[in-house]
């Protein structure tokens, strides 16, 4: 054997990732305003990589649930009457908590990578001056070391499937969306006297693409779900990162 | 033979981190005795070839970081000094949150964090150790070998340290407050609140 | 820098003797400068628990005299303790896969080795030889002492040899496929993506 072992790892941008770079790239800061901003640059981000071969799904349904939060917010901005359950404030809440944690790492990863391999402080050489002698301990014998690597076999890396929990998500996400959709809808008929004026066709129109926009992510859940039913969720998330050997 | 010279012998000959409750064995004193020495013993090498590097309650005798090109220029092994995206910011993580579970890492990055970890683990940049609240659980730590490649003598001398671990707490604190408030408020929000809403709701109209 | 810094830095990391002609060549500077450094590191090792041994031209770091008894009772504790979890793992595998390297111990395992497989150095129980198929880099095998205590005669003897041999291969070449499999994708994936991967795939070879 003189080969080499790595443990290669795909790379490509994590859900916050992508998101706090839209945020950055307009220069607003991590708040309500500013996610309600960016919610449909997000999503047609979303629909665009489910399009994308050998994008892992696993991933994708990460992807899915940052963007079902963006919903919820635009959709309490667009329609301020809309009240949001309490799972659905959490959510909303947890998602900007996550940006500003992952926002700090990142600037601080910057001094990780600045001094990283720069000035390198060495351990000490193998003393080679220790006495050898031959020292077993009751352990080394063929019984205990048969056991010894049959546990390591054991505890070799294994492909990794989405957690139950995520797909659990994915699958109530699509009905969250549906009844966001019918609470919109019905929020729409009911609202319509407010929107008086000028702006009366416009925020109409708004709305009804919103609506659409939901049934639009509602399928890229429902594509996950299939994935899942064809099983090919396996598959796909070999690709997560699989110990490669090259 | 003062302390601090009996800790310095022990270290060089065993060229690996030791623990202060090991060397507390060792030489029959107490911890705290342990550490003061410790403290003498860093003050004789400031400025030495050699410096002493502590990560929790274990030190280490490496060479200065100062040192570092010539030590490169000896040594034959290839030195890992390229971190991929993904590396970087998991080490960062682990550096400045650590010790933190897998979850905690996959929570802030968002995507599955258990094959980058496994290479790091390889190449012995972080460590993973039973979570010492939850003996189920793993939670991963920097190693000597992070910190000496990244010319840090302890975690704390890593730029920002406590300032990026304050920001974080007080995030998730504002998190907290802010759900309390909202409980509070339940559905009887203000009228100031909707009118202040309805003006984003225009500033939104433009971005659809 | 200064030179007799320099000078402790090598001796420290190098821990073997070493001429003073070797010095100066990796230093760049004369012998004579060299010997005037040596003498200033004797005085700043003064009050050290580590002091410099001359030998005709060669010098090298020690651990001060007075240590050497607390050394010696250290050398036979660490001989006489239990090999743990994790050391008899490390030396199962190579047992089973030996003549092998650290960065197939390290990536059967999932961690680094590098303590562990010195350990199992200094206690005969390993050796450590050039590697046949590439002279930088070395692989492990068992002592033929331990072979030995084990009373087997040749590695084929040892329990489900076969089998073991085949369930590590597998393992492996289940890698080999992923990465077959990556490579036909991969034309879907931007260029930036893959020299990225590439340069951390490149980083993490041999650094192991």
């Amino acid at each position: 054997m003189s080969l080499d072992f790595t443990v290669k790892t795909p790379v490509f941008e994590g859900p916050l990732e992508v998101l706090l770079g839209m945020i950055e790239k307009r220069k607003l800061f991590i708040n309500d305003i500013a996610l309600s901003q960016v919610a449909d640059d997000y999503i047609s981000y979303v629909q665009s990589i489910q399009n994308e071969r050998g994008f892992p799904i696993a991933e994708v349904a990460q992807f899915i649930l940052v963007a079902s939060t963006l919903l919820l917010i635009k959709s309490k901005s667009l329609l301020p009457t809309l009240t949001l359950t309490e799972e659905e404030t959490q959510s909303v809440n947890d998602l900007e908590l996550r940006l500003k944690i992952y926002q700090r790492l990142r600037n601080a990863a910057e001094h990780v990578a600045q001094r990283f391999g720069e000035d390198i402080m060495f351990a000490p050489l193998d003393r080679k001056n220790d006495v050898k002698v031959f020292a077993p301990d009751k352990d080394t014998n063929l019984p205990s070391l048969f056991a010894s690597i049959q546990n390591a076999l054991k505890n070799l890396p294994k492909k990794e499937f989405i957690p139950k929990a995520v797909v659990q998500k994915v699958i109530s996400l699509e009905e969250m969306i549906g009844r966001l959709t019918t609470r919109i809808s019905s929020n729409l008929r009911m609202s319509f006297t407010q929107f008086s004026g000028e702006h009366k066709g416009n925020r109409v129109h708004i709305i009804v693409s919103f609506l659409a926009m939901l049934e639009l992510v509602k399928n890229g859940i429902i594509h996950v779900k299939q994935e899942k039913d064809f099983g090919d969720i396996e598959m796909e998330t070999g690709e997560v990162g699989v110990p490669r050997y090259s | 033979m003062e302390l601090d010279k009996k800790i310095e012998a022990i270290l060089f000959w065993k060229g690996e981190p030791m623990s202060i409750k090991k060397l507390s064995q060792i030489l029959s004193v107490s911890e705290e005795e342990i550490k003061a020495a410790i403290e003498n013993l860093k003050i004789k090498l400031e400025g030495r070839g050699i410096s002493l590097m502590e990560k929790e309650s274990e030190i280490m005798l490496v060479t200065s970081g100062e040192a570092s090109e010539l030590i490169q220029t000896l040594t034959k092994e290839e030195l890992s000094k390229d971190l991929g995206k993904a590396s970087l910011e998991t080490l960062s993580i682990i550096l400045y949150q650590g010790p933190v579970k897998r979850s905690e890492i996959d929570y802030i990055r968002g995507v599955n964090s258990q094959f980058i970890l496994r290479n790091l683990l390889v190449r012995g940049l972080i460590e993973k150790i039973s979570d010492p609240k939850d003996a189920r659980t793993f939670v991963y730590k920097p190693s000597f070998e992070l910190l000496a490649h990244l010319n840090v003598k302890s975690i704390e001398e890593l730029p920002e340290y406590e300032a990026v671990r304050k920001d974080i707490e007080s995030f998730k604190s504002a998190g907290v407050e802010e759900e309390k408030k909202t409980e509070a408020l339940s559905d009887s929000e203000s009228l100031e609140n909707e009118i202040q809403e309805d003006s984003e709701l225009k500033a939104n109209e433009d971005s659809i």
